[in-house]
């Protein structure tokens, strides 16, 4: 399983995602978050923790997207904090640290929610 | 297998299951290893391993299970990874080359064969509809530079 | 390569050189860990994959470089893993099985195919001279019994 | 390489040996061990750090078995520690515990040579 925590404090959702962010991995997130934004409409705010993800490729790029998309249709902000160099040149590669901010710690994530 | 030469080679094929995409770009990581490659090169390589497999578990048998096979060749300059299946193949490679162009709008970003291309230092699609894809893939390990050629 | 089951497989074919074995028997254990082993069971496969594939580099094809083919596949109730080369083969099977008995005393101590035994459930070799030798290993999961069958 | 260290001490020659112990790096540590068993007449003793040692199959048990046989024809002692549990078992199982001394610590080691 990708994601291995999961809170939601006030209107964001934080999730801990973890190890290899693939096809597989990828769908199971998808599912796992979805899930909480479906259940917990006061939710606004997405911030991801990917201090313990040391890969991702198109199909990761892809679950982040989608859940941008989400939480962008309902006029909040999504953001990420621990992420590695391997993972932070796929995501500016892809353009995705345009619209996802990178934060240094979780409260610099929460502070921009 | 051509194993007259003094190259190293491993050829593996598997059912195109997706938890079949891991176990391969790992097994070709840890082959190219044996490489003067940087740990930057390993992660591209992984990368573009990743998008080329999980291309042909996901496009080329779609619903459907096939062989996948991935070749890994050491040679004296660069490496080779060669992706194949025997699944519904691409009528335009071109297209299917450009930026966020996908036949899977609604779950791809269209961005595999540009992370490919981009992490790769040469890409060859071979592909026929109805009989399968090729992709071949190759990367020299950057030369450092530090001796000059005698 | 039958793909008809639910099984998960994989086949991996490389030249006879010795830097291989380290990859083969690192490649077999990743793809053994989608079944329920412990971290010991994982080890002992790994030593058990080592052991064979070295026997094929060394003995198998000695000095000359073949192909060794290595298969994995996860039955739903045990992994089996079958080692392949089509090299000098074993004349005697029984004999080569023997604790201590090796036919290169001078560099080998006989234990391989001990160590195969005590460390999968189930080996059956099949051999001819001038051939080549097919290893077949298979081992189950340990169930750890917590809870009681339905 | 298999190697990563050697030190003598006196009469014991001190090896550190890492990684996956098999054909490949049981060939190259014998070279270099041996070549300094012949350089080196005064060893008399073996002593091997094995903690970073995590994988060992029977042709590293050969090549330690081999060794032993240098440094019992020369009246000395060969001793291991840090062996790690997964490499202690094939150890065991080949009753190489019985004539390598397993000790828990360098200075253990030492005390007994
Ligand atoms: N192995 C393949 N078999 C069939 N079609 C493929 C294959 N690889 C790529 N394609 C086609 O090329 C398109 C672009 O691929 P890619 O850039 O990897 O993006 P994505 O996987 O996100 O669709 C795919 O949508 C698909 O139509
Ligand atoms: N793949 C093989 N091809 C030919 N002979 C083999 C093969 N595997 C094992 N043997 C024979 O069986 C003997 C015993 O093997 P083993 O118990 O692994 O010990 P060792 O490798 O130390 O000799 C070998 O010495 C060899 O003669």
């Amino acid at each position: 399983m990708a994601v291995v925590d999961k809170q939601i404090l006030g209107r964001t959702l934080m999730v801990k995602l973890s190890g290899e962010l693939d096809l597989v991995t990828a769908e199971s997130a998808r599912l796992a978050i979805d899930g909480d934004l479906d259940e917990f409409s006061r939710v606004r705010n997405l911030v991801f923790d990917l201090t313990d993800v040391k890969f991702i490729d198109s199909s990761g790029l892809g679950m982040l997207l989608g859940r941008y998309k989400k939480i962008n249709d309902r006029g909040g902000r999504m953001l990420a904090f621990g992420v590695q160099p391997v993972v932070q040149r796929v995501l500016e590669m892809a353009g995705m640290t345009k619209i996802m901010g990178i934060a240094s710690s979780l409260d610099e994530a929460l502070a921009h929610c | 297998m051509d194993v007259s030469t003094q190259l190293n080679t491993v050829k593996i094929e598997f059912p195109s299951r997706p938890e079949n995409v891991a176990f391969a770009r790992t097994a070709v990581a840890m082959f190219a290893a044996q490489m003067e490659f940087t740990l930057d090169d390993i992660d591209e390589i992984k990368v573009a391993t990743s998008e080329a497999v999980s291309n042909a578990v996901i496009h080329g048998y779609k619903d459907q299970i096939g062989i996948v096979t991935v070749t890994v060749t050491l040679h004296s300059s660069h490496l080779e990874v060669v992706v194949k299946d025997e699944g519904v193949g691409i009528a335009d490679i071109r297209q299917a080359m450009e930026p966020a162009f996908t036949t899977d709008p609604v779950q791809r970003m269209g961005l595999g064969l540009v992370f490919i291309r981009e992490y790769m230092d040469e890409v060859d699609i071979h592909s026929e509809v109805g009989r399968g894809t090729e992709l071949v893939m190759r990367k020299s390990p950057r030369t450092v530079g530090v001796e000059p050629a005698e």
